[in-house]
């Protein structure tokens, strides 16, 4: 029984990562949309 | 090596610049710079402070790359081929570029091994004697005065003999004698069919040897001056037409 | 460009590295005295047994060549940012992995001195018998240099030029010096205990590929760090 | 001043890619991968359940490897063909490879206390994988402090082709280290019926790494030509000082 808390914590700690990584980048791709978005604005700003 | 410039319509011009930008971070120093010098021409550059000058010498000189645009000096392209460049080339920058813990003669010595001329301690000891260096010789650059420490790198453009002579406000820090030794060292380039580029707010010093003035604003070249002086080359024209020729073109940003 | 120009030019860097190191001795005696320092700090943190300390020696001593010649690779390019000189230097004619030989030969040159320095000091301190293979424990002192000095030559042209100069050095460095770090050490203590495994030729062809490696490497890959 | 209608014909952006079958589909092909493994492999007759963990471990530094290759691979062809995409590539697969090395570590060393009772031993493959994370530590640092990105490209690439060939030799000299000093052995070979939940694992998470790296990809895209346009219009715009 000791030998599963083992297993347990080795696949929780991978989901963490995994899904912790997994938001890290929804983060980043929301920050770059938004500077995306800015680029956009300041261009077509810039054109009118 | 003829002392009269070429004037054909395939000349291989020292310096040629087309729709050059150049981005410091954020800043853009240089924005799209149209420039053409001729064979034998000697060109000031003037503007205000962080117009671009120094950039734009650097540039020329494969110091610095190019962020958009193209250029070739004696035909050899900017971006492509810097270092064919760089043995035609010559740039007195602001900074000395020496090392402060050698004498003068030592990093002249360093610069003729660098450079790899034929007989090393004949062209040191002619530099030092043509820019009045020889009773400071052996003394250590750190020592020495900012216009002295300019003319150890004055001399050691004069080992280099370079065909585009590219000079960042030659005449500051520099006695009289300090800028006949500038000038001298121009006129010499000119006679074999080399040219300059002089950024300078002193105009009165460089009136002498000048062939026209550019100025730049803001990173580009203000239109609407005219050529000045004495025997404009065919540059006007050919600067003219070339002009037109970038107007339509897009600056690509090739940004890396 | 001919060959003998481009010797020149590595001749010429090195000597005009070396020719600024000397005037300012400061440096080299400061590094040395790192060197000793941390010698003498293991000494003292391991006990007096002198048993224990003897068998740990080898790892000691490379990690004090390690953090002292660390210092030694950004004051070599410290050199070339005053006064501008980098751009001088960069607008010479000639190949950029000259620029990287001459500032290798006049490192090596620097971290040999040091370990003249620094060899003598651990042998009086760690009370070891200089042993009758002391030929190849020469050999194994000068290709740990090298490939110390290789990596750090190439890896300073970076950090000296970034905004993080003094952390990024060890942080990029120490890593890539594991494999070197190991083979120097055991090779060392091999042969400072009369190589009974027979196991110090091993180490010293790792070495001999870790240096040719990085060597060829950093040489090919040199213009790229020191043009931007 | 014509350089205004350079910025107009800036290039036409307007991607925002999600890869949005890949988001949701990692977390269930893993999730199956993990049951299949669980279902058809009984305990281990030395390790017993924790064998288990070797299906998150193993696929982990498998694929912590392809990563750095892809970074190796990625920083050649930006030094020879100059494209940033092969930057940005080796970059989003660095960073993706060391969270996996830190896993993989981190994995290691649950699944090293109960079998070897340690939690950490200097094994070869555990000690390189270390290494390895410290070196791309070092990588990903080196981008961090460096601004400019033409110089953070060619340092980086430079760093990466180094770094990357350094793995084997690291390796090598562990495993000399470790043979020379007589420890035991890494755990079992796999037999057959784990080789198949291994291998169905390892393709999990070759779907995840997929995942990662292509988002983190498109990101770091869509930041440098958000910033190339952002450039473009300050050029344009005379204002140089944006």
């Amino acid at each position: 029984m000791r030998e599963w808390r083992f297993v347990i914590a080795a696949y929780v700690v991978t989901w963490v990562v995994l899904i912790g990584y997994a938001v890290r980048l929804f983060l980043v791709n929301r920050r770059v949309t938004a500077l995306h978005d800015e680029s956009v604005r300041v261009v077509s700003g810039a054109a009118r | 090596m003829t002392a009269a410039p070429v004037r054909e319509s395939a000349v291989i011009l020292p310096l040629e610049l087309r729709q050059v930008a150049r981005r410091f971070g954020r800043r853009w120093a240089l924005r799209g710079v149209n420039l053409q010098v001729q064979p034998g021409e000697v060109v000031a550059v003037t503007g205000a402070n962080g117009s671009g000058k120094s950039t734009l010498l650097r540039v020329a000189s494969t110091a610095v790359t190019i962020t958009a645009g193209n250029g070739s000096v004696f035909g050899h392209d900017l971006r492509r081929r810097p270092a064919s460049v760089r043995p035609l080339v010559g740039l007195l920058g602001h900074a000395p570029g020496l090392y402060d813990d050698l004498t003068v003669a030592e990093n002249l010595e360093f610069a003729a091994r660098m450079l790899a001329l034929g007989s090393p301690g004949g062209a040191i000891s002619r530099a030092l004697e043509l820019c009045g260096l020889s009773a400071h010789a052996g003394e250590r650059v750190r020592t020495l005065s900012s216009g002295w420490q300019r003319r150890v790198s004055l001399a050691r453009l004069w080992m280099q003999t370079p065909k585009l002579l590219l000079l960042d406000e030659p005449y500051n820090s520099f006695d009289d004698e300090g800028v006949a030794i500038v000038n001298r060292l121009i006129e010499e380039a000119r006679k074999r069919g080399g040219a300059a580029l002089l950024v300078t707010h002193s105009l009165a010093q460089a009136a002498a040897i000048m062939d026209r003035r550019v100025t730049l604003r803001h990173g580009v070249i203000e239109e609407g001056l005219l050529p000045q002086l004495h025997d404009a080359p065919a540059s006007h024209d050919g600067a003219r037409s070339a002009a037109r020729r970038v107007a339509g073109a897009q600056a690509t940003l090739e940004l890396s | 460009m001919t060959w003998r120009a481009e010797a020149g030019r590595v001749g010429a860097i090195a000597w005009k590295d070396l020719t600024a190191e000397r005037r300012t001795k400061a440096n080299f005696n400061a590094v040395a005295f790192l060197g000793m320092l941390v010698l003498l700090l293991f000494g003292f943190a391991l006990g007096p047994d002198t048993a224990t300390v003897r068998g740990v020696a080898p790892g000691i001593f490379w990690l004090a060549v390690l953090f002292s010649g660390v210092l030694a690779f950004n004051r070599s390019y410290q050199l070339e940012l005053e006064g501008g000189a980098l751009e001088s230097l960069l607008l010479y004619p000639g190949e950029r992995w000259t620029i990287f030989a001459g500032k290798l030969l006049a490192n090596l040159a620097f971290l040999l001195l040091v370990e003249v320095v620094i060899v003598p000091v651990a042998v009086v301190l760690y009370q070891l018998a200089v042993p009758e293979q002391w030929p190849r424990l020469l050999l194994v002192l000068f290709l740990g240099t090298v490939g110390f000095a290789t990596l750090g030559t190439f890896y300073a042209a970076m950090a000296s030029r970034s905004r993080a100069r003094e952390v990024l050095l060890p942080l990029l460095l120490f890593p890539m010096l594991v494999p070197l770090l190991i083979a120097a050490a055991e090779a060392s203590a091999a042969l400072l205990e009369g190589d009974p495994m027979g196991n110090a030729g091993t180490w010293i062809r790792l070495l001999l590929a870790f240096d040719v490696v990085f060597l060829a490497s950093a040489i090919l890959a040199f213009e790229h760090v020191i043009e931007v | 001043m014509e350089a205004t209608m350079d910025a107009a014909r800036a290039p036409e952006v307007t991607r925002r890619t999600r890869f949005s079958i890949l988001a949701w589909l990692w977390p269930v092909v893993l999730i199956a991968a993990q049951v299949y493994a669980f279902a058809i492999s009984p305990p281990d007759r030395d390790m017993g359940d924790l064998q288990k963990i070797m299906y998150v471990h193993v696929p982990a530094a498998w694929n912590a490897f392809i990563s750095f290759f892809i970074v190796f691979i990625s920083s050649i062809l930006y030094l020879w063909k100059r494209d940033e995409r092969h930057d940005l590539l080796a970059a989003s697969a660095a960073e993706v490879g060391a969270v996996l090395t830190a896993l993989t570590l981190v994995l290691g060393s649950i699944w090293g206390r109960p079998t070897w009772g340690v939690w950490w031993t200097w094994d070869a493959r555990l000690t390189s994988t270390a290494v390895l994370f410290l070196i791309f530590v070092g990588y990903l640092s080196l981008r961090a402090f460096t601004d400019e990105p033409e110089r953070r490209a060619r340092w980086s690439a430079a760093v990466g082709i180094l770094g990357a060939m350094n793995v084997p030799i690291v390796y090598m000299s562990v495993r000399w280290w470790r043979t020379l000093h007589q420890v035991q052995s890494s755990p079992s070979t796999v037999d057959s019926p784990y080789a198949w939940g291994l291998r169905a694992n390892a393709i999990a998470f070759l779907i995840v790494l997929i995942y990662f790296v292509r988002t983190r990809y498109a990101a770091a895209r869509m930041e440098r030509e958000a910033e190339q346009r952002l450039d473009a219009a300050a050029l344009a715009a005379g204002g140089y000082n944006a």
